[in-house]
């Protein structure tokens, strides 16, 4: 019950400053948190990013070791992208299998990297056929402090874009970068009381039943999208996301994920 | 060295089996004959179960798939119930011998994200609160599975909580728009999904709101929201389809009934 | 509570009905329901059978793909027999893994299968110790209006006689009908109130405590036997069904599983 | 190409490492001296535990199985408990060394089967209705395998149940006859069940209520209700062995207590 | 609470005889409960034992299959431990996954085999990188009497002493024992009001709050130790039982683990 | 032939990728230039996460470990409650990627351990008859894994139980001594782990009770007497840099809470 009340206060308070035009930090509608990247921050993964976004922290691990391609694509490398909700990041969280939010964030995630051809996955094959390299990316979310979602594919990006593969440890070669050949990046709005925002914070995204992420490339154009929670979206709105999704994609881009 | 074929091939249907054809389209028809804004035929078969309060079978090309409701009712365990409101679940299961190469029982990662959106597209139009510390519960079985189970179930679904009684506010339907050969349309077969450059499957209500999006591969925005309105037209008319089998059982209950 | 004054009430119904010599559904103690089998309804599977059986509504699928023989039958194809109570065919059935119930119906249809030869094992051997057909037959239970047993074993022989190895798909030869020699037949029957039933309804199951399957061949032989649930039964009711389920299976076979 | 061979193999005994005799049946003598109608050697210890209600070692030929009895006790979970009687469990288990090849520890799809049926075998002779709300728990441990556990698992458990008090109609006693060079033969050794032509494990009280039955293979109706009566005698026999040991445990305390 | 207060009462009771030097049954305190050994009670296991200590009674099995090597040490044979706390062993064993104890317990006996070097693991190697012999070490407890760790590592070597490698059904040569070089001994105390005793009954092990195990080799040095348990230890207590555990470890090979 | 490579190798760390160097120690020097008595470089940051209750992130040498504690809150599933005091629960898992060859996610044998004897080292300091009926809930997360995550793990968790507010009698500090050629060193790195011939984690309270003692390897009774001396030693140092850590977090607010 008292969780409720808090929950319809907090509700109340958001909607209020919406109003007015604000939000519970400060922030304008289009406006990010504070992102910090550190990159190689796991000193035994292939590539490692820690990636904070305002209250959010998340660790992503990227393990590359060599393996079998699958039958019907011999000459292509293989991606599995996982996501844990560890339950030292929120009391919502508990142990146990992937709760379907852990599941449908690493499968947005996974396509936004697969889907958007980010990685050259012919130039994962060692031998077709035979041996190719696997790409295992771990998001390990510590904090939940909202918007999980953007900072996941921020962190998996970053990660593989400083990772490399290890192919002197597994006697194939000189190591060399992960091939990568373009960045997507996702972003993620709420509509609260017929206004959007941008990188929901754990109160908005709480309160506002629905969002909607866009995965975007570097030529701008759409690689993924996901609507999560239970409130439908007008077509307008999901095209006013799309648009400013885009934009901020190219301002995260350029500022965060430049080689 | 390690293999995780295992793990992966029951993740996602494998196209092993399957050869890329040249071209998709040729002079603006489709492998299958269809125009690029035209829907795979529907076949519709309103309470076909006996057991459960309403159901639906609904084909959508060569994809066949059956929908159950059982609802309102007690929700086990306990610590799951909503005391201002009606739990729902949706549980979408492939059969094993839906796909090419046998599928492994049970569920996976796709099939938990293709439940928890599934879901999402319906509970906006349910009365939840009209049944607090209850379920709703919704089970989608594939039978044959060729591009677009999530959309066939979908709309299966919406039917058979309509022929179980559940109070709503409006059908929901649903299809998929796709960009093969550098054009947009309407309702993938399994080889433009397969080999094509975009998928976008959308639930929306008859007003216009959408209740489950998508997306994956590549569109530019002008394509985006041009494939939206495509797929919006898809619904509406699947829309009409749902409507007819409804009307059709319920003024005619003699024929409708029993046999499939 | 109200379910027990439900069953009890149910009961006092079929078995009066029973002293009468008559069922709630006007059949003879002998007589089964109304049966429909409709083959190849799955056309992505290599086999397929939809039987309806009075209320009950399965689905038969058989998926046939090239495998490893175990080490001690290297010459001999593989047999694997599923069935799933799916959640959707009755407010029993939760979901889950598969209760007892789904465990024994599967191994009982299996071992009818698979006890009588009816599939020819050493002609789905396709190189000796290294490559054989694997035979998955799955039981999809749409709809339990009772008897679910005789349902599914009507539907695997079905799927079987009508299903066709892939040869040409897995490159080995041209396709070829599955090499069947017997088509065995299950007949459950239960016990009430001293009088025996053929192909017990949803509610004469419910009430009797006990079913016995018992599995004939072309020949008249017996090829498998399953009692079921808390009742005994004495030797002469079980001599009784034994005659009564080999009539009635040459019985069935004739009328729906002719070549 | 795939591999089930991982499944398969925790789902039966395989039988890797043996070879097909010649004749299983010379003279009218089986390959381990017995007569076609003669049980394997039987030994019964009662009470072997100390912190089970009931218990009972049981050696029958090469089959070495452990069953014990906890209850009338709680029931957890909760909603498992029945108003009006006990629930009774039972739970069958082979130990990975009891077999030749190394079995994967766990429950499989036997081991439940096995474990439902003999469950079913017992129920009839407890009086559940004095212990509503409460469970009877039967344990079978098989700590060597060789054809015959679930029968063997049954005698051990209706003997652990009388060990343990529990009230009875009776006792209950369970063996196979089978087929074997087209000569019907009581109890099966492994090598009979492997090679045989039929098997048939039933389970009767000692007023010839049947209360387990299987059939695998090939008989004719005349040769099922033959071997039927063999297999009822053979159930006598061991009544009459599980009584003596009961009788022997409570006759004479000291022997029987605690040296197995 | 009936409960609670049958263990304050127990309580008690131990603790009353303890000042008196007592124990309740009648045992010094660095006297074992009797213990009986037979091994080969299971003719289809490579190795075996069955073990009384007091009231505990366990069965250990060992089964050798040949199997692959790990990929770090191409030239030695594998252990697996296991071990089963059967729900007969006790009222407090549930079906279900291994409870922490046991895997406690299995991982204990396991390092006690593997750290002692008690096996000479290169002389389980057939063809290097290839074919190696791998040992399961299988421990069924069937009646819980207190001190199980004991039982298990004295069943576990017992097994082993008198077990072979079973090369002629593999088809590589001939029978042979398996390459025993030592035998490490688990002695177990516990601390109950100040005065430490060996070989703790059931009782005296549930009112000690910790164990500690010591495992010690012929050579009289030590193998492994766990303490188990939410209660401390000074270093004084930590070094008596240290000491009293070796000393008890020679008699108890001595008597029972000859060959 | 079976291989049961799969089973173990998400048991243990592999060390597939490592080359046994010559010798570990020379001159009295161990091969990272410390003293055998000598610890690994620490560094601690105190609430370092907003959600928890209490947290901290502890590095010892190479390994990097954070620990979220919660609580006192509800226990789930309720039948865990205790009447008279709070439950403690620890959960001790490793990241796939803090390891050489990647860890599949999920709790195997050894971390179930690891729980266990952790979640030991803790309770006797903890004054949980204060809370009944409520738990209070450790997690412990290994980023980066190096010899000594459950030495790291134990020193993270008693100092973010501290900054959870949890009544406790006074910390615990936690480290491992080892032999490696031939001679005590105190806190092994990873290869005096894997090519030393003993490893002893032990974990302390600051008055010298052990609340943590494992043993794996050879040593003799004289050695171990030793070594438990030097380990306890070690357990000192970490605790005032421990104190030291956790007076830096409450007397500067500003600079401790936020910037890891």
């Amino acid at each position: 019950m008292s969780n409720e009340i808090m929950s319809e206060l907090r509700k109340d308070y958001i909607y209020n400053l919406m109003i007015k035009g604000e939000r519970e930090d400060g922030r304008k509608f289009d406006e990010y948190r504070d992102i910090k990247i550190d990159t190689n921050v796991i000193e035994k993964a292939e590539g490692s990013a820690r990636v904070r976004l305002g209250d959010t922290l998340l660790v992503v691990g990227v393990k590359i070791q060599t393996g079998t391609p699958f039958p019907d694509t011999p000459d292509k490398g293989v991606i599995i992208t996982n996501l844990e909700l560890l339950p030292l990041a929120s009391p919502m969280f508990e142990s146990g299998p992937p709760r379907e939010d852990a599941v449908e964030l690493a499968r947005v995630v996974d396509r936004g990297i697969r889907e958007s051809e980010s990685i050259d996955l012919s130039k994962l094959c060692i031998t077709a056929g035979e041996k190719v390299w696997m790409v295992f990316i771990d998001v390990h979310v510590l904090d939940d402090g909202g918007n999980i979602m953007d900072a996941a594919s921020l962190g998996a990006i970053a990660a593989l874009m400083t990772g490399k593969l290890p192919a002197k440890r597994f006697d194939v070669g000189e190591d060399s970068p992960i091939p990568m050949r373009d960045v997507p990046v996702a972003v993620t709005a709420v509509e609260i009381g017929g206004t959007i925002m941008l990188d929901p914070s754990l109160n908005e995204q709480s309160i506002a039943g629905t969002k909607l992420t866009v995965i975007s490339n570097q030529d701008g154009g759409i690689s993924g999208m996901q609507k999560s929670g239970v409130n439908p979206l007008t077509t307008e709105q999901i095209n006013y996301i799309v648009d400013a999704a885009i934009e901020k994609a190219k301002e995260l881009r350029q500022k965060f994920l430049e080689i | 060295m390690i293999c995780v074929y295992e793990i992966i091939k029951n993740e996602e249907e494998k196209r092993k089996f399957m050869v890329k054809p040249e071209k998709l389209i040729e002079n603006g028809i489709r492998l299958d004959g269809r125009k690029p804004d035209e829907l795979r035929p529907i076949k519709i078969k309103v309470g076909v179960l006996n057991r459960a309060d309403g159901s639906c079978y609904f084909e959508f090309g060569a994809n066949k798939v059956i929908a159950a409701v059982y609802g309102p009712r007690e929700v086990h365990p306990r610590h799951m119930q909503k005391s201002t409101s009606a739990v729902v679940r949706y549980k979408y299961n492939m059969a094993s011998f839906s796909v090419e190469e046998r599928k492994r029982p049970g569920p996976d990662r796709r099939s938990i994200e293709v439940s928890k959106v599934s879901r999402e597209a319906l509970e906006p139009v349910i009365f939840q609160e009209y049944f607090p510390r209850s379920a709703i519960d919704i089970f989608v079985e594939v039978l044959q599975a060729d591009a677009g189970t999530r959309t066939a179930g979908i709309n299966a679904a919406s039917i058979a909580l309509a022929d179980a009684g559940i109070p709503m506010k409006s059908l929901v339907s649903a299809c998929a728009v796709g960009k093969v050969d550098d054009t947009l349309v309407l309702d993938l077969n399994k080889d433009e999904d397969n080999y094509g450059q975009a998928d976008m499957p959308i639930a929306m209500t008859p007003d216009g709101k959408i209740t489950l999006l998508q997306m994956d591969g590549h569109l530019s925005s002008d394509e985006f929201k041009e494939g939206l309105e495509m797929a919006k037209k898809g619904c509406l008319e699947i829309a009409q389809l749902q409507r007819a089998a409804l009307l059709e059982k319920y003024s005619s209950k003699i024929e409708g009934e029993s046999n499939e």
